[in-house]
């Protein structure tokens, strides 16, 4: 089975997407002839052509716009937003049209389409090169949801993304592109949205965990086990609409959760997960939920080491829940 | 150093083809037989007396809210006239009501959609004045205006790529143009050549902020020269002036040639919508002076002296209309609401429903 | 003491605001010639000049970043985006530009300014005029949100607003602008940003709304007392930053806590609450805390009444934490 | 039909003063004596060179990150030079090297930005080319093209409401015209008479993409026709050229004449950043062709053919220049970083700090 990197399985995925249906499309900015800055779609235009594999105008509005309109008319457009920092910019696309359109519509038109992001920090990208938007979509109805965290599971996931009927946001950790590497089957295989990953089994405590924090729950493995921890990790992979149900039993056996992410705490992703916890498991939770987060600041440059959920702040979210 | 500063381009003629008084100027477009031109005259009518009755049925607390067509429907009947069957139009969210019935909506299924019921195509989704149906390949906007003019050009895009003779058509105002989803659109569509046009109906207002207040150019069809494709100035009063470059401009785009931008002047003879109080802020004499330019006017004059049209007829027009629009009132207010339980339906995509 | 409602209470603080000081401008659609579309600038024009108060082109991004450059360079912008469904077009403006002004110059650039707007539901506008779009903020450092119940604290608010040095976003609930009358001084009073107001002692449950779901729980009362529940109401009034001693302390006291909004409840701001709560009151809980929210769709036309938060749905909800 | 389709405007004629050759074509700019030009010549120098000095921090691994001017000098040093100290600059996020110089930044200032120091007038907040200073009236861009645009019309409209000199100008490259920022930018400034000056930058390139991919028609200048105010085009390797345009436009903004489009034509003389690999997308030949255009060429050509510069002052200049950005480099990368705790700081408004 051939080894890949993360943008190297992003690339395969469409590679074989595109082969299946004439109807898959790339666009986005630096996409055809140059094959995308990260070079996901590498080598696409020369296979393809122009009309499936392109570069559009500098416009993350029109990006997804543009599809949004192929995407309607029958067209199965995986449109590139180069940093996901820049998908604010189309925003109002992808809420109040894209993600509502078959909901207005009754089901009459409906947009499925594919908008791919490189998102996350740690990379010295400073405010806009290292966010993680992905709070900032989970109020809005219509919308799924993807954030792989290793090639296997990238080329899965983004196969069934373009797959799917609905719009689905699917950000890629631009620190795991070339830094994680797996062995990916060419065979056509795929991951259904919706179902969380158990990256390891424990009793002692869930760590919930997606896209470049699933490695950085993993790093901690050896000295939560010094401690006596014997974690679960669970890598969420769909956030929206994200898998209760393994969240719920995973809980209910730990009775201890402790929730990573990189973006802000307030407003960010583990609220959301925290609540429905206490909502529907207060009662097996033995210590709060607790998060562990960027801070509420936005992402600095410098200072990106401090911002950075560490593994050591990991551990003492863990030494406060196991404490308590 | 003047030299250097680029030119300022004259302003596009305006087109033209019947005269105020109903006088033909130019030739009618090809293609229009008498048939055609009873059936622009039957649709004028249609809109108009909807536009009447849905603002009765406001003021009566019947349905919640309406957007006016009227001063606006030459332009939207002459235009919408030309457009195939397989062309998609993306409507603004709160006008096109000419274009809706030039595309086929029934009265029925209009008034369906202002009594929000289940009826409605889109089945009570949409606010009033949001139509859009899938078998007419109207699409339903979001309110937000000029959103949906970068996915004409998408649509356009995806036709030509796929070989179909199917051109997205963007309908919007004046206001619209000032969005940022305006230059986008165009610009997308310009680089792409699709298969699109975009049709400005300009009223001269965006509910009270004049058109000076909105650019700094006259004319919103000279500013199609920043993408690289003709802008067309029209009088959106004369729908066979608006038939032909509408149809000129479909032909264009079916055939490669590229998008065209149009912009049809009209006078807006109703406040913006029913919720708004025109007289706060625009001078009664614009509209008294409208009246004179109205479409219905011209249009009949204009059967008249082709010696397609009298009184009599003119009557039994009427009277056929309102007879349609009662009829279409009284089902679509008798029809049933959506059943609550289907609020969470179509969230995902679940397959079609509806029409 | 004149009665005003919420409208004229807008009027009022941007009137004496603008007074006060020369710096203050009002922006937007039809906010000068015509005063507004709900009225809350009439009158400035004339009173105030071209420069003080105008109309806009129709670009809600225009609006805000327009702003920006104003407030920038020294003036004190008073931005209206119409109605709230739109402030998803300038969202990377507020986000990545506006919120983050201060933070990536050191302080050294700054954007005092309001964008103000209606928002909220129950008025028969469908998907875009409905929306309660509060949460989409959450996750944004640098950004300050205020959400007044009646027309005292409109006033008040909106004058702390505004002379506030961060960006505000104050959202008014148009169902109540005329809808809720009260007296309001004419003096210059302010209420500080950040401060909940108690509307309601109770010893049994507490409920967390704002904007038009403070009426709900007030009209919810009798139904409250007569299942012998004595319940607090809390006005959260400031979203960003929120009281969360205020909230503490009234969980601490009840054990109970149901939150009611708008808003879908997935990624909504109640689920940010329930997990603060839960993370530092858990053991004070004695029921997980609810939320009765709007349901996970976009904003229905003909079924809102269906979709909104019901005196009903409340008091299930109610029911369930005392039961629990 | 084909007479109502508006005119395509003519190509704005590109303004140049220098030939290729160093030959003065035009007059010098009135106001600029013989130390201006000195001056000029001094700051594309140390452009120049610290343009080089970045690119080896890079590959050295001692900076991060690079993106370079190099080829674009002539513009903004020229353009850059014509600015007041109380005119408020709006760069792009990832160039305008020169008209930070020009705007007063010193090499130290430049380096501490680059090394994420807290010397860094925005204390290491913002990534490597991301500078912003409040003391020279740089606004610290966000990385989002154009998205500060519509910034510059609003300082020039707040400038102008305060009976203020100062002009709010816009830098930004080719790619970033097809934002809707662009559009909305222009379009507020022409209906509020800002005091703006939009300066465009014109490499015929956004990364990878060509500019006939980027819009449909050959030159930005005539855009502002679309707007209703003057859009100029102008040899962006000739610095006494790109002077002259700005002066003009910044006197017509002060003295209420509105805003001005100006785009400067260079050729990119260096990958789009030090990440970007330029060999998978265009042909060597381009930039060699460019190097023969380079401004530092023409202008030194210019001084010579003037009788004002030699061989022995250029490498006394390159020499002074080179011992300024060494010391800058080492004073800069021995600078402390920001404390951790500062992280914390400046969320919200906290009151000035830094320069
Ligand atoms: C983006 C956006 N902002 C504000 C509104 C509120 N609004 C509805 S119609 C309208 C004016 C539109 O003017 P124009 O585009 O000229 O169309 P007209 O109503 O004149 O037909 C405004 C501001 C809106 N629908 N969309
Ligand atoms: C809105 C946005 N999208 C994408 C990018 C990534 N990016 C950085 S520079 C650039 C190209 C900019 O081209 P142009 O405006 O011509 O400026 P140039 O780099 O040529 O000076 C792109 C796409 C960005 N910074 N901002
Ligand atoms: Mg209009
Ligand atoms: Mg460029």
């Amino acid at each position: 089975m051939p080894k890949m990197n993360m943008v190297e399985a992003v690339h395969q995925a469409l590679l074989e997407e595109m082969e299946r249906d004439e109807n898959v499309v790339c666009l986005g900015e630096d996409v055809g002839r140059a094959g995308g800055v990260f070079h996901a779609t590498k080598g696409f235009q020369d296979r393809f052509g122009e009309n499936r594999s392109f570069d559009t105008p500098l416009s993350e509005l029109g990006i997804v716009a543009f599809g949004m309109g192929m995407a309607l008319y029958g067209l199965r457009p995986v449109a590139e937003i180069q940093f996901a920092d820049f998908i604010h910019l189309a925003y109002d696309q992808i809420y109040n049209n894209v993600a509502h359109m078959s909901y207005r519509s009754v089901g009459t038109y409906h947009c499925p389409m594919v908008i791919r992001s490189p998102h996350g920090g740690g990379v010295r990208g400073g405010l806009e090169h290292s966010q993680s938007p992905e709070a900032i979509f989970l109020n809005c109805p219509g919308i799924k949801m993807v954030i792989p965290s290793n090639p296997y599971d990238t080329k899965g996931l983004l196969k069934s993304a373009i797959r799917d009927e609905d719009p689905v946001i699917f950000f890629e950790h631009k620190g795991l592109y070339r830094a994680v590497t797996g062995e990916v089957p060419l065979d056509d295989y795929t991951i259904p949205l919706g179902e969380a990953r158990l990256v390891k089994e424990g009793k002692d405590l869930t760590l919930v965990v997606w896209g470049a924090m699933v490695q950085l729950a993993e790093r901690a493995v050896p000295q939560l086990e010094e401690r006596g921890v014997d974690a679960e990790i669970i890598d969420l992979r769909t956030i929206l609409p994200f898998d209760k149900p393994t969240l719920l039993a995973s809980a209910e056996k730990t009775g201890r959760v402790v929730i990573v992410h990189e973006a802000p705490k307030t407003g960010g992703v583990g609220g959301e997960l925290s609540a429905v916890l206490a909502e529907e498991a207060i009662d097996l939770l033995e210590a709060p939920v607790m998060r562990v987060c960027g801070y509420d600041t936005p992402f600095p440059y410098s200072l990106e080491g401090t911002y950075m959920p560490s593994v050591e702040r990991l551990l003492e979210a863990v030494d406060a829940s196991m404490a308590y | 150093m003047s030299e250097s500063i680029g030119p300022m381009p004259t302003q596009p003629r305006m087109h033209r083809l019947i005269a105020e008084d109903g006088t033909l100027e130019g030739g009618i477009p090809e293609g229009l037989g008498e048939a055609d031109l009873l059936e622009i005259h039957r649709l004028l009518h249609l809109s108009r007396a909807f536009d009447d009755q849905a603002f009765k049925l406001v003021r009566q607390g019947r349905i919640s809210f309406y957007a006016g067509s009227r001063g606006h429907e030459g332009a939207q009947v002459g235009s919408g006239y030309a457009l195939e069957a397989h062309d998609w139009v993306f409507p603004s969210p709160h006008r096109e009501l000419g274009v809706h019935f030039a595309k086929g909506a029934t009265p029925f299924e209009k008034m369906s959609h202002y009594f929000g019921r289940a009826t409605d195509p889109t089945q009570g989704r949409q606010m009033p004045n949001h139509f859009g149906s899938r078998k007419l390949n109207i699409v339903p906007p979001s309110t937000a205006v000029g959103t949906r003019i970068p996915h004409a050009a998408g649509v356009g895009f995806a036709a030509r790529s796929k070989g179909d003779p199917t051109v997205g058509v963007a309908y919007f105002g004046d206001g619209a143009t000032s969005m940022g989803e305006f230059h986008i659109g165009l610009n997308f569509a310009a680089v792409f050549r699709s298969q699109t046009v975009f049709f400005c109906i300009n009223n001269l207002w965006a509910i009270s902020v004049p058109l000076d207040r909105q650019m700094g150019v006259p004319t919103i069809a000279e500013r199609a020269a920043a993408y690289g494709f003709p802008g067309v100035l029209v009088d959106g009063n004369d729908p066979l002036a608006t038939y032909e470059v509408m149809k000129t401009a479909l032909d264009r785009a079916r055939s490669g040639g590229g998008p065209t931008l149009i912009e049809a002047k009209v006078v807006r003879l109703c406040a913006h919508t029913s919720f708004d109080d025109e007289s706060r802020y625009r001078d009664a004499a614009e509209a008294e002076e409208g009246e004179r330019k109205d479409s219905l006017v011209r249009f009949r004059a204009f059967l008249e002296k082709q010696g397609l049209w009298d009184a009599a007829k003119e009557a039994e027009l009427a009277a056929t209309v309102r007879r349609q629009i009662d009829e279409a009132t009284a089902e679509a207010e008798a029809a049933p609401l959506p059943a609550p339980e289907t609020l969470h339906r179509h969230v995902f995509y679940e397959g079609p429903e509806g029409d």
